[in-house]
């Protein structure tokens, strides 16, 4: 933006929806905060610009043949924001620090697979039994529980940057401006709560040469109408999102500033399986599925170039083939007639039609989205719908309870690119399983994927998982999420890619 | 006098309590919590953070454990900033916040009572429907419609002002949020004023002060103004302290890092301590703001003081 | 000419007749014009026609020419440059006149800045000149002081000061004297006078007290029903008076000579007050407004309260009443102690003690019609019921009849009545009560002759059928001589005499009584003007006798010790030589 | 009286008045006959004609939003709960706020003291889970909404009749009434209150459309209005974000609004000029 830019033209003003919690790796878990991260410290691996898998604190690095045990070589050159060299050390104090229960770390989850760390997490074993080991200063041994394909692409999950022990042990404001060491291409100089996270360009970093933008200055700007706003008043170079009901206009007015690619995350409508109507009712599952009309949905409605979505494993996951149901090549009216046929089944018909509930928290999306449907189903099966808004949290603890939710809206995106972090959650006793769905066949074929090292068979039993999962109809897929941001055409540099990650060491203004 | 208002501060404290107590339950009672999200924590997970923040001790303990840091003078950390106290959170939100209420009750005040008294003045004439008009308009405008309205105008399309609070310099950047803070209590005044005045200005002192050739503009500011204000004053408080926490919608649409914002969602991130802190100060605010209140009336009219 | 008003006309859209109608007069400089009428004849109608102060939906006719340049109609500009520079107006009724949110000090100073004569550092010291001028003790408290922590007559005269403030060279002043005591009046009259051969000032003298036209104006223009009914020189008006109405106004004036009313014979105390004080927390110091002071009276009599203006003679009716609660001593009704805070008293006892308000139009609700007024108390009143249900009507008529009033005002709000008549709906809805101790705070100040002689009988019908012991407050003395058994005298919150009515016209026994009975002025030109007392210190003395510092026969001992009262034959007196002293002309 | 005057029919006196008067009963009668009268139901969705400006093309009146619902009919049937809201706010702050301001006043001393406090507490108590709360406790129901709106809504009134009656209690024919021996209730029923009502109407007018936009937020919680269903606030609300592309989704329903609000002002003037006293003719 204009504003307080030098003429060297080398700040850059991004976006960034809501306000980070945190921008400690291991006390932060919004996507928000990852973004930042992401621009502050760096894990042993990367993306690249384009979202291709690089070294990064890690040099290069060997897998066992097992599968069970990865050895990285550090960069040498690399530092800390201090000047200090980054170490195998640090890695081992930080993975640590992440399963340690007193750290309580909401991502902990994403060293589960190295070697004791459910047992630690469960405070059965203390925190050095983790199974990371630093024989050489610049050597990380890593021992995982099992073969686990997609650990390179979870080691560039913020969760597992290093942290800098020395000033983590300063005390709490450790990860403020001022007191936060990190291990990236910037280093964080002012935090104003609710307004912006200012970043500078940190000189000792191993690449800095390749950095161009000075400055990042992330914007904390929650309304998307204002960011536009902001945006088209010069105020910022990228947004983090675009408002619906602007799209169509921005589309036409400023094509080549709207930047929309495909995202790993689904937005769906999960029913409750353990409470009537759709306890053991499949048919009726089946009918309302069928009854919605994703392309109408995705186009008119939400409209941001969404893709329709007939599964639940979003397309451009990493070496995975979608399971598109066969019906969703079938023509509306096809489609109609089974959902018909279906709703009849299951016992439903014009004088008694099934009463159903739709849960959504507030948002213009969702409550449009929720209207939609409600009308499809009306039109198409003559369901009677009431759709109720609460606040999100009642939203949420409603739908973990399972007592009063019958349909209610919900999104899962992934953490890293890869299916499992996507079937995973269908498991039986996934913590975010908000279904109820559990399904004995499906969490075996998970289970024999998550221990079977050779790719293309995992790849199967994933398929064959997301395969029976769709034929049981515990969710409504709706459509796949995009990623839209309004890019300044000065700016070089970005790069479209399926995990939204653009670090502004990437970037750098025309001249 | 100065009992007066030490007996009222000391009257303060229970209501305080009562405050905090009530508040806390209303809190807590509410369903979801602090570390909740559409991606659910694992057990233990989610146990190592209700332990490392108390949560999992019976509230009655949680809440001896809360008065007693409120008592100490610390709010505790904040649930959702993990890296902050609530006390900085508020210290540093409160400036901002106190700045543009200022300005905007300023604005108000003087722009309202104006409008109000000429209104008044010219009772039932152009100007007073004029006046009246205009002031309906802006209270039955919604402030989240004039926002966004402004931004787009003076900042997108004309580009005068700047469109958010990190986009401009420090003063350009305090106009459309003052203005459109100040707009709906501009409104207020004026109608509040206009009606008060009228009834004053039907006394017989006032006929007895024109009778003294003060003229209209002195017998106004002298003989009316004082006992019309009396209403005026009485809203003046609550308008301050909604001032002061209740200016969510501006502070959105303009990312002003204020008060009303970091409420609104502490509450909806359950953020508890943060929350119970916000509540804790806006109580103390507004009881100081109402024994003020209370002080100008005695001023205004020193018969409320006889008793 | 300086003033000169050619028929003028007031009319109200709502009411039959016009409230004044073809008016004129004329005035040069020092010349003085009385006008005199019955209560609701016009006269402040009139008055306020001259400034354009009349209400927006008077319709106002004819001419008021101030040196040729004409008044009506012309502008707020226009009329603001005659307000008070060329023509000053005393308000009839001080207590909302004066601005309740205001210091007395605040409301000179404006007039004095307005009209540049002070500058704003200078103000302080002009102000407290006026303060002095009009008589009012201790300029500087008053100067500090609200309204309400005044009294009757030290609002009027601030109402005065104000008036006068900005040197006018017409003075219209409404009932200027009415809530004073004759001393004080005495000395208000001498100013105006004075203003008049000195400063060549022109007066306005609107008044029903024929006793102070007498002396103070060359011509008299009378009223009834709005319409000029005489006019002419005062003498000639006094010595034959024309018009029947004028011979009424003329024979109704009360006389000090008039037969006092027969003892009341003695029965049981109805009211007694033992050893009463009260005291305002003002600012600074405390007022002692009442001091260790004890009354009784009996059933069906009448005790009349005279004193200087200030002494506490309406502080002592808010005490009986519980209006204000007293620092040390009791109130008794037949004997039991009454609570003395009113809130603290039964409904049931309030009634049994009524008290008329020394200011009518304060004590009337502006938003109820004289009709709901009066109902109250009958206990028919309530938003429930419909106007015209008969009940009310004629128990509300009825009692209007009884103070003289027509029933046409009914219908009419507070701020539409004349003084007068809204003193006398007050008295109405007082008696509504059916108390058993009326307590009468100037209640017939603002009546002409008739009015008044009319009311007085209406009390006094009233006590001979029910045996109301009457409280009544009053710096009239013919009202005294004419209604009162007893008189209590006061001065600076002290009882200094206590006599029967006839003794105390014969034969006065403290110095201050002496001063007041030369005071009253007689309603006869020919008669000897009133003789006003030496004024009035700054405030009354710490220690020793309050009235000495103005007494012609203090001595040493006065100065030192306040005397206690001592009865000398038959008479309650305090004062040092009360028995050698013969005060007797 | 005074009071009766102003509950008496509307025959008003100014031409504003009559106007005010007359619009208001014909948005009602809009806003309960309209819906039925249109073709169109507030609830059908038609996905090939969303954001059909306003004009006769098509039969939509005011144009359809973006789920090509009828903007006529919806803003008539959000108008309904709209004027609901309205009507219930201010006869709460009316009912609830102007007898606990002015028993607080007039009581005065320690009962004034706690019924203050207790609307200072009222005050600070977090609204946002107020709402939550009464929804949780609870289960949804439209009257909800006000509760939640009255709530809050009576409180800043309680705090301005209060002050005018601690003004009011000192005047002489206050204290002439007590001396009559007039129950408290009475004194305050008969000569405080009518001596209040200038202020309190002017306040009333004012509190109406602070109500209208509580009730919008309200809806963000989850209480207020379902969609489907709707009300002026939310319409008014969501109508923002299409300022500059489908203007007549902002414009219809806050022009309603707008008249709505100033017939309550008419209306509430006139009212206001009855009461006063100062003007003869009762
Ligand atoms: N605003 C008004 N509307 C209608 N009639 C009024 C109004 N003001 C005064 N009047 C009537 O005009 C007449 C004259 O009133 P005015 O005050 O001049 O009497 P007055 O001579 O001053 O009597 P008093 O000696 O009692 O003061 C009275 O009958 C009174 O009721
Ligand atoms: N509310 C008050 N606060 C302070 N001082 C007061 C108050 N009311 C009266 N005073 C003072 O008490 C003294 C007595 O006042 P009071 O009204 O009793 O006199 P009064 O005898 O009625 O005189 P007048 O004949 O002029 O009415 C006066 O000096 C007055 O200034
Ligand atoms: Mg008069
Ligand atoms: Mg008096």
């Amino acid at each position: 933006g204009e504003a307080g830019r030098p003429a060297d033209g080398a700040v850059l003003d991004r976006g960034l929806g809501g306000e980070p919690e945190s921008l400690d790796p291991h006390r932060s878990r919004s996507l928000q905060a990852n973004h930042v991260q992401r621009d502050l410290g760096e894990g042993l691996t990367g993306y690249s610009a384009s979202g291709e898998l690089e070294p990064r604190a890690a040099a290069r690095w060997e897998i066992s043949e097992d599968g069970r045990t990865y050895t990285f070589h550090l960069r040498p050159e690399a530092r800390w924001s201090n000047g200090e060299p980054v170490t195998a050390a640090d890695f081992v104090y930080s993975f640590r620090r992440l399963v340690n229960p007193e750290t309580a770390a909401f991502y902990s989850q994403s060293v589960i697979d190295v070697e004791n760390a459910a047992a630690i997490l469960a405070g059965e074993l203390p925190p050095d039994a983790l199974g990371v080991s630093a024989p050489e200063p610049l050597v990380l041994v890593v021992r995982l529980e099992r073969p686990t394909p997609y650990f390179l692409a979870l080691l560039t999950h913020p969760s597992m940057f290093p942290v800098h022990q020395a000033s983590v042990e300063s005390g709490r404001t450790y990860a403020r401006p001022g007191n936060f060491v990190t291990n990236g291409a910037y280093k964080l100089v002012r935090w104003d709560p609710g307004s912006l996270i200012e970043l500078e360009r940190n000189e000792s970093y191993w690449n800095a040469a390749a950095t161009a933008i000075d400055r990042v200055r992330w914007h904390i700007a929650p309304e998307p109408l204002a960011e536009l706003y902001r945006y088209r008043a010069g105020e910022l170079d990228i947004t983090d999102t675009v408002p619906p009901e602007a799209f169509a206009e921005l589309k036409a007015e400023r094509p080549h500033e709207l930047r929309v690619a495909p995202y790993l995350s689904v937005y769906y409508y999960g029913f409750n399986l353990t409470r009537p109507p759709f306890k053991d009712n499949p048919r009726l599952r089946q009918a309302l599925s069928l009854a919605v009309d994703r392309e109408v949905l995705a186009d008119k409605i939400v409209g941001r170039g969404e893709r329709p979505a007939y599964n639940w494993v979003p397309p451009g996951v990493d070496h995975y083939e979608p399971q598109v149901p066969a019906w969703a090549n079938l023509s509306r009216e096809e489609r109609h007639a089974r959902a018909r046929a279906a709703y009849a089944a299951a016992g439903y018909g014009p004088d008694a039609p099934a009463k159903v509930e739709i849960r959504y928290n507030t948002s213009d999306t969702h409550q449009r989205i929720a209207l939609a449907v409600q009308s499809m189903w009306r039109d198409v099966l003559g369901v009677e719908t009431t759709l109720v808004n609460e606040e999100f949290q009642v939203l949420l603890s409603n739908m973990r309870a399972k007592e009063v939710t019958q349909v209610f809206r919900s999104s899962w995106s992934g953490d890293y690119n890869d299916a499992h972090t996507f079937l995973h959650v269908m498991t039986s006793d996934a913590a975010s399983n908000m279904t109820g769905y559990a399904n004995p066949v499906f969490d075996s074929l998970l289970q024999r994927a998550a221990t079977e090292t050779d790719p293309e068979r995992r790849r199967d039993y994933m398929q064959q998982a997301e395969h029976v999962l769709l034929d049981d109809y515990p969710v409504i897929p709706l459509y796949f999420f995009v990623s839209k941001h309004l890019v300044n055409p000065d700016l070089e540099g970005w790069e479209d890619n399926v995990l939204d990650y653009h670090y502004s060491q990437h970037l750098r203004f025309a001249r | 006098m100065l009992r007066f208002i030490l007996v009222r501060l000391a009257s303060a404290v229970p209501t305080l309590l009562l405050v905090i107590a009530v508040a806390f339950l209303m809190v807590r009672a509410a369903p979801g919590g602090p570390f909740d999200a559409e991606r659910v924590l694992p057990p233990e997970t989610a146990a190592n953070l209700a332990a490392a923040y108390h949560l999992d001790e019976p509230l009655p303990v949680q809440f001896a454990r809360y008065l007693g840091g409120v008592l100490r003078g610390d709010l505790g950390p904040s649930y959702y900033y993990r890296d902050y106290e609530v006390q900085e959170l508020i210290a540093a939100a409160l400036p901002v916040t106190a700045l543009l209420a200022g300005l905007a009750a300023a604005v108000a005040l003087v722009v309202g009572l104006a409008a109000g008294a000429c209104a008044a003045l010219t009772a039932n004439s152009g100007t007073d429907r004029l006046v009246t008009g205009l002031a309906m308009t802006g209270i039955s405008v919604p402030v989240f419609v004039i926002a966004p309205l402004m931004v787009l105008a003076f900042a997108v399309h004309l580009g005068w002002f700047p469109a958010s609070w990190t986009g401009g310099g420090r003063g350009e950047r305090l106009v459309l949020p003052v203005i459109a803070l100040a707009l709906p209590h501009i409104a207020f005044l004026a109608r509040l004023t206009r009606g008060s005045l009228l009834e004053v200005l039907s006394a017989d002192f006032i006929r007895a002060a024109r009778a003294q050739g003060l003229g209209t503009w002195r017998v106004l500011r002298v003989h009316a103004l004082k006992p019309a204000l009396l209403p005026v004053v009485s809203y003046l408080g609550p308008a301050l302290a909604s001032l002061l926490t209740g200016a969510v919608v501006v502070e959105a649409v303009f990312g002003i890092p204020g008060l009303g914002q970091l409420f609104v969602r502490s509450g909806l991130n359950r953020d508890y301590t943060l929350v119970l802190g916000i509540v804790i100060f806006y109580a103390a605010l507004i009881i100081v703001l109402n024994l003020v209140v209370d002080l100008v009336y005695g001023w205004l009219d020193p018969r409320v003081r006889a008793r | 000419m300086l003033l000169d008003v050619a028929n003028l006309e007031v009319a109200y859209p709502g009411s039959a007749r016009p409230a004044v109608a073809g008016v004129s007069f004329a005035l040069e400089r020092g010349e003085s014009l009385g006008v005199v009428g019955a209560s609701g004849s016009g006269k402040t109608q009139t008055a306020l026609a001259l400034l354009g102060l009349l209400p927006r939906e008077a319709r106002v006719s004819g001419s008021v020419r101030l040196d040729g340049a004409e008044l009506l109609g012309a502008g707020e500009r226009g009329l603001n440059r005659a307000r008070a520079r060329r023509i000053g107006m005393v308000f009839q009724d001080p207590a909302a006149a004066l601005n309740p949110c205001l210091t007395i000090g605040r409301q000179l100073q404006q007039v004095l800045l307005a009209h540049g004569i002070a500058r704003r550092a200078g103000w302080r010291p002009a102000a407290r000149r006026l303060l002095e001028r009009v008589g009012l003790p201790d300029p500087e408290r008053v100067l500090t002081a609200w309204p309400h922590q005044l009294s009757g007559g030290m609002r009027q005269r601030a109402m005065i000061a104000l008036a006068l403030a900005a040197a006018p060279d017409v003075v219209v002043a409404d009932e200027p004297t009415t809530a004073l005591d004759v001393t004080v009046q005495a000395g208000i009259l001498a100013l105006l006078r004075e203003l008049r051969e000195e400063d060549g000032v022109a007066l306005v003298l609107i008044t029903h007290d024929l006793g102070v036209i007498a002396h103070n104006v060359e011509r008299v223009l009378v009223l009834a029903d709005g319409r000029p009914v005489e006019a002419g020189a005062v003498r000639d008006v006094f010595r034959e008076p024309k018009h029947p109405h004028t011979c009424a106004l003329v024979a109704a004036a009360p006389r000090l000579d008039a037969p006092a009313p027969p003892p009341a014979s003695p029965s049981a105390p109805v009211l007694s007050i033992e050893r009463l004080s009260v005291s305002y927390a003002g600012r600074g110091a405390a007022t002692d407004a009442v001091r260790d002071l004890s009354l009784e009276v009996g059933r069906g009599e009448t005790l009349a309260i005279v004193g200087e203006s200030g002494s506490g003679k309406t502080t002592l009716a808010r005490a009986v009443t519980g209006l204000v609660t007293p620092g040390t001593g009791r109130v008794r009704l037949r004997g039991e102690a009454l609570a003395p805070a009113l809130r603290d008293r039964e409904p049931a006892v309030r009634r049994r003690i009524q008290m008329v308000f020394q200011d009518p139009q304060g004590s009337l609700d502006p938003a109820l019609t004289v009709r709901e007024i009066l109902a109250e108390p009958l206990g028919l009143g309530g938003i429930a019921r419909r106007p015209s249900a008969g009940a009310v009507q004629d128990a509300t008529a009825a009692l209007l009849a009884r103070v003289q009033l027509d029933a046409g005002l009914l219908p009419r709000r507070p701020h539409e009545l004349s003084g007068g008549q809204a003193q006398r709906v007050a008295i109405a809805r007082a008696l509504a009560a059916g108390p058993e101790v009326l307590v009468c705070d100037e209640a017939v100040s603002a009546l002409d002759g008739s009015a008044r002689a009319g009311v007085l009988e209406l009390l006094e019908r009233e006590q001979a059928a029910t045996g109301l012991a009457l409280v009544f407050i009053t710096h009239d003395l013919a009202v005294v001589r004419r209604i009162a058994h007893r008189v209590a005298v006061m001065y600076a919150g002290y009882l200094c005499e206590l006599a029967d009515n006839a003794a105390l016209f014969a034969r006065p026994r403290h110095p201050y009584t002496r001063a007041l009975l030369d005071a009253v002025p007689l309603p006869d030109p020919a008669a000897p003007p009133a003789a006003a007392p030496p004024p009035a210190a700054m405030a009354p003395p710490a220690n020793g006798c309050t009235w000495q510092p103005r007494c012609r026969h203090a001595i040493e001992r006065c100065t030192r010790e306040m005397p206690g009262l001592a009865a000398v034959g038959g008479t309650l007196v305090a004062c040092h030589r009360a028995a050698e002293l013969d005060l007797r002309r | 009286m005074s009071l009766r005057a102003a509950l008496s029919p509307l025959a008003g006196r100014t031409r504003g008045v009559r106007l005010g008067a007359w619009l208001l009963l014909g948005v009602v009668a809009l806003a309960v006959l309209g819906p039925e009268l249109s073709p169109h139901d507030y609830r059908d969705t038609n996905f090939d004609a969303r954001l059909l400006p306003p004009g006769l093309a098509g039969g939509h009146l005011f144009g359809t939003d973006e789920l090509g619902r009828d903007l006529f009919v919806r803003t008539l049937t959000g108008t309904r709960v709209t004027l609901l809201v309205a009507l219930v706010a201010s006869l709460v702050s009316l009912v609830i706020g102007v007898a606990w301001g002015s028993i607080a006043g007039y009581a005065g001393g320690r009962i004034d003291a706690f019924m203050m406090r207790a609307v200072d507490a009222l005050y600070a108590l977090p609204f946002i889970f107020l709402v939550i709360l009464l929804m949780v406790a609870f289960e949804r129901n439209f009257f909800l909404i006000f509760v939640a709106i009255g709530a809050i809504n009576w409180l800043d009134m309680a705090r301005i009749v209060r002050g005018q009656t601690l003004s009011l209690k000192q005047r002489e024919f206050v204290l002439a009434a007590e001396l009559l021996g007039v129950r408290p209730a009475a004194v305050l029923w008969r000569h405080v209150m009518p001596n209040l009502l200038g202020v309190v109407v002017v306040y009333l007018t004012l509190t109406i459309p602070q109500a209208i936009l509580v009730e919008s937020f309200l809806s963000f919680l989850g209480l207020g209005v379902q969609e489907p269903g709707t009300s002026l606030g939310a319409l008014v609300n969501s109508g923002v974000a299409h300022m500059e592309r489908a203007p007549w989704l902002l414009l219809v329903p806050s022009t309603l609004l707008a008249l709505v609000l100033f017939c309550c002002h008419f209306l509430g003037d006139d009212l206001r000029d009855r009461l006063d006293p100062r003007r003869s003719g009762s």
